[in-house]
């Protein structure tokens, strides 16, 4: 298979499991003036999807290994699939299940698969920045030849822990890429306006951070600018930034109808949907409409599968609730 | 009066303060578009973007901005969005917005109403369901208010943003939603009590959440025989000692109850001190310590019930 | 066994851990130089600045960096200097420390050692002198330890180095140069508390700096007529209540003293527990909800004293 | 008197007063190695002497008016007298007596003259710079026509809020003058290598803050740049950044002999001391050394007379300890 064919199969396989997703968590959360529905939702809490931005997790994590490290954001579902994790084991845990990743504990806010590496999703934006930084930390002091991938945000930048890691990846040379997934929204507050100077780019060169910015809906332009930046983290060149512009397609959350966007705005952008351009260019290179086709059909029937296996597996137990928690003192009393 | 609800009776409070008082203005993520619990809904087009300030996403600056616009004259109102997201700007308000005060001997004060809602509410699992008021409740030099009724959220609102020095204001996220009916202009002073119901066996003290689960228990009947005397301590700092113990000194028993954990949390305050003063027994309903899971089954551990309320009841009167 | 300070038995426990296990590292700003306490001393010459980490000055990054450490094998001891910067780490530990191995379901585990020194000292005035155990004590996923003498500070930050969870290592200032006999080797077990003097007519709980005032009104007679049981709690998560509760069961009384703000203290804690579960009569001595001031007269109102503690169990007694 | 014989006079005061307080406070805070003495110290709380770093305070100082704000940070005796504080209610704070600024509630390391626009010291590292954020954007807000001075070390830079309150000041295009005081050492860890990139002034810079870059040492410099950047800020041009390189002749506190900082850069720093510099510049302006050593013994006598006021001043009453503390409540119980 070709790269960008095996580029565009992971995109569709995280697009197959947002919409599933969303469909699934249609009346979840009470919020944005909307009220719960009658009957739960099979996906009962925040869902952030990533829908619209599959380029940027594709093109970065196709240049990772297993043993490489990564941390994500609140909208972490193609993260975490496109580091190797299983859709089913992350579709149990949306709907709550035992036999989720996380035991139906976190949820699609704390979405982790830590066997393949990826440790986790974060309620706290700007937070994955520093363990991530601590990660990368260890791999160096342990001499393990492996990196760390930093997924955040546009509006994880104002924060002070943007600084704060960024400036210590700097001083100790730790061999983390850090990827801004700009879709320049910040939950409902345009970016820009939020935003001095001339923006994430700018701010990791003050601190002498190599930095890449990329159309990041071009999947083909992100898997490039990774795969030069994560082959000079891996030859010793210290920390790497990524600014990949994107798009969200959908509201803050998945109930969340996003009036707040000008329909023109989100019209032009879902023309430069990264599967559609992904597709112009494998029909471009030759790949017939059948394959390709035959590619999206696949990943529809993975996400099905999972969809099928999350709603017949089992809740936990109520004494898991008490599991999972220190081990001093435990057994003594809550 | 009228019917509206919780979260409408803040943005009402708010509204009448604004209009009164140029100087005061609310500062937060989101703001400009009222808010993502609509609990500034309105406020943007009545009072600007320069009142109804959008900020970028900076926890710590947001408080610490606050504390230097309290001490340059304005009254700020500050919005955390949830209480986990406040643990971003600790320092500005415990070593910088509690203390100044105090540390520069009177020279300045602070103050600022910081709202950050508490609690359980839709499967949001660890990071967004903490109930930390009793921190606060620790900490000099800082006011701790936790409304649990449409009215009171208008009535605590307006005192609070009448206050000389910093408020932690915490509203609870599952009551958002809910209705009641608001008189305007009934204002609810910091630290008196609100005894809901009368009653011989215990006393039950309570605030935030809890009232309106306790409430669910009377009005369910599921107390059986027992009769409590239910309690709203309403604001946490200063809290009404004096309801407390009159009543307990009726009753000889308190069974606080809150959904923050109960190891440590306010309950264990109120409780200790109701044993100092009056030798009553004591007891406590909080959540165990664990974080909030996200599964229903999980969650529902953490979550005050009825059942729960009445089971400890009992407990204590065997006690 | 030999006479060390306890900054020095804290440098003796560390140096052997970091000598058997090499993952072992610690972090923190100024630790290249021992740490301005003296609580380093000697290993950045023997472990070099790969393993005692000099970092920015960024504790938010220090706290967040050490989970992210830990997920990735190492067993960090983060240094916060004082308690009161810690604050500026509070998202990184309570949200990301404490509740990671149970919001991910038990996929990682975060051992590490977050050492935060409390309490007042050299008139370091409202933001170097808190005391804040009761708020990591109400955290779920933190286990909560105060050491008050030389051996124990040996021997439970070696336990704790031994925790496979976050742990909360909260030295007190004032007792950095305090001297005592220490056995290498002996480790305290973290959950036991350590009963210091036999008495029979109330038990006085206490930890950290309590310990030692306590001790030195017992010493100097200050209690009189009065025979009190002595107990340091050492850990309070887990805390040692069947200590607690047998001492109780058999003076009838129980007395909890410490630094910190009184009001939900760790002390209400006990109190309210021991209430509950013994119905014994309780009362609490701790500071009074006031900022550490910076002159004497004023630092000392929030100060523990022997005179303070008689009276306590003096208006206890007759309670 | 011309200006540079008053930034002369302004710096000579404050080294007087440092000199004083240091002296005062001998045997003081038991660290750094050292006992504390028998006999307890005037000074009893952790001092942190801006000895040596005198033009950056004059000089940005003498660019404000009384109106203007200022925050300081651990290290603020400069600044306050600079602003226009009183050194006999400087020192009686020092000396914990009730007839300080603070009452002697707060000590050296938050000495403050809200009178004078001098919002504080600070024992938090970076904890100044939201604060000052804040007072500008009310002055803004408030249509007042002032502006405010944020005194922050080197150290402070890597911190978060350092990145928040620049980003906030540009986003909100406040009336605020970033002044980092780069001694180039931040406790007892030199802040080189612990600084990624090219430093302060480009990290103002990524964020579109004009910078200048002065030599900190220099007051007609410091003076000069201050004066210019002022002018700017008053203009309703926001935020500007003022980066002062100095040095600290003293150890961190007053009580720390500094033995961590090698000895021949500590003598080429003193012979840069701003007060010989300024000295030599006043005598080739032809002012005469009588007249300048008769500045010197005015600051002197001065501050003697401080300190004699200062011990002789009466201590705080115990009732002091529980006011200025919440309203609401009081007079309840504690
Ligand atoms: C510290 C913190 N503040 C606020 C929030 C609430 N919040 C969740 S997502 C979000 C917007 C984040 O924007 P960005 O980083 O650009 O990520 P995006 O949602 O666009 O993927 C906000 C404000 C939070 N989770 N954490
Ligand atoms: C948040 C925080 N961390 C650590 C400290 C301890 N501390 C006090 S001053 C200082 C060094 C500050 O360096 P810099 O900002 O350059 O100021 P300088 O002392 O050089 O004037 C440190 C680490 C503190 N006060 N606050
Ligand atoms: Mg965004
Ligand atoms: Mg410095």
């Amino acid at each position: 298979m070709n790269r960008l064919t095996e580029l565009y199969r992971l995109m569709r396989r995280i697009r197959a499991f947002e919409d599933a997703a969303e469909i699934a968590s249609q009346g979840g959360v009470a919020a944005w003036g909307l009220a719960a529905a009658a009957k739960p939702a099979l996906v009962r809490g925040p869902l952030h999807l990533s829908t619209g931005q599959e380029a940027v997790a594709a093109g970065v994590c196709l240049n990772l290994v297993r043993e490489d490290l990564l941390t994500s954001t609140h909208r972490g579902h193609g993260h975490t699939l496109a580091k190797g994790a299983d859709p089913t084991k992350m579709m149990c845990e949306l709907f709550g299940r035992a036999s989720g990743y996380n035991k139906g504990k976190g949820g699609s806010m704390h979405i982790a698969d830590f066997s393949v590496g990826m440790l986790g999703a974060n309620g706290v934006v700007a937070a994955g920045i520093p363990i991530a930084t601590g990660a990368a930390h260890a791999l160096k002091i342990r001499k393990q030849p492996h990196i760390v991938a930093c997924f955040f945000g546009d509006g994880a930048a104002n924060r002070g822990p943007f600084l704060e890691g960024l400036n210590w990846a700097q001083v100790f040379k730790l061999p983390i890429l850090f990827v801004c997934e700009d879709n320049r929204i910040s939950a409902t507050t345009p970016t820009g306006p939020m935003t001095a100077g001339e923006g994430v780019s700018a701010r990791a060169q003050a601190l002498a951070i190599p930095s890449i910015k990329v159309d990041g809906n071009d999947v083909e332009a992100v898997d490039a600018a990774s795969k030069q930046l994560t082959a000079e983290i891996r030859a010793g060149g210290g920390p790497r930034f990524l600014h990949a512009v994107t798009y969200r397609f959908k509201g803050h959350v998945s109930v969340d109808p996003g009036t707040y966007r000008d329909p023109v705005e989100v019209a032009a952008a879902l023309k430069l949907d990264p599967l559609i351009v992904a597709r112009g260019k494998l029909l471009k290179q030759g790949i017939s409409a059948t394959a390709i086709d035959a590619i999206d059909t696949e990943a529809k029937d993975e996400i099905e599968r999972a969809l099928a296996v999350a709603e017949a597996a089992p809740w936990p137990d109520v004494a898991s609730a008490y599991e999972d928690i220190l081990d001093t003192g435990a057994g003594v009393w809550q | 009066m009228s019917t509206m609800s919780y979260a409408q009776a803040a943005c009402l409070a708010l509204q009448e303060v604004m209009r009164a008082d140029a100087n005061v203005v609310a500062l937060g993520e989101d703001l400009g578009r009222g808010g993502v619990f609509g609990q500034y809904r309105g406020l943007p087009q009545e009072f600007g973007p320069e009142r109804i300030i959008d900020t970028p996403i900076s926890e710590a600056n947001i408080m610490g901005a606050a504390v230097g616009m309290a001490l340059a004259g304005l009254r700020p109102v500050v919005e955390m969005r949830v209480i986990d997201f406040a643990l971003c700007a600790m320092d500005e308000i415990i070593n910088q917005a509690a203390k100044n005060r105090y540390m520069f001997g009177g020279q300045g004060r602070v103050p600022l109403v910081a709202r950050m809602p508490i609690g359980i509410w839709s499967a949001s699992a660890a990071q967004h369901s903490q109930s930390l008021e009793a921190w606060f409740a620790h900490m000099p030099g800082l006011v701790v208010v936790t409304p649990a009724t449409p009215q009171d959220n208008y009535g605590l609102l307006k005192s609070s943003l009448a206050s000389g020095d910093p408020v932690i204001y915490m509203e609870h996220k599952e009551l958002w939603g809910v209705e009641g009916e608001v008189t305007a202009g009934v204002e609810v002073p910091l630290g008196k009590a609100n005894v809901l119901c009368e009653g011989s066996d215990l006393t039950i003290v309570t605030w935030s959440r809890g009232v309106g689960v306790a409430l669910e228990a009377l009005s369910t009947k599921a107390f059986k025989g027992i009769r409590p005397e239910i309690i709203d301590l309403r604001t946490l700092w200063p809290w009404d000692r004096d309801a407390v113990f009159k009543s307990v000194a009726k009753t000889g028993r308190l069974l606080v109850v809150h959904e923050a954990v109960q190891v440590a949390g306010f309950g264990a305050e109120v409780a200790a001190s109701a044993a100092e003063a009056t030798g009553c027994k004591v007891r406590r309903l909080g959540s165990p310590r664990i974080p909030v899971g996200y599964a229903q089954v999980l969650e529902n551990e953490a979550r005050l019930s009825p059942a729960k309320i009445v089971a400890a009841a009992e407990a204590l009167l065997k006690q």
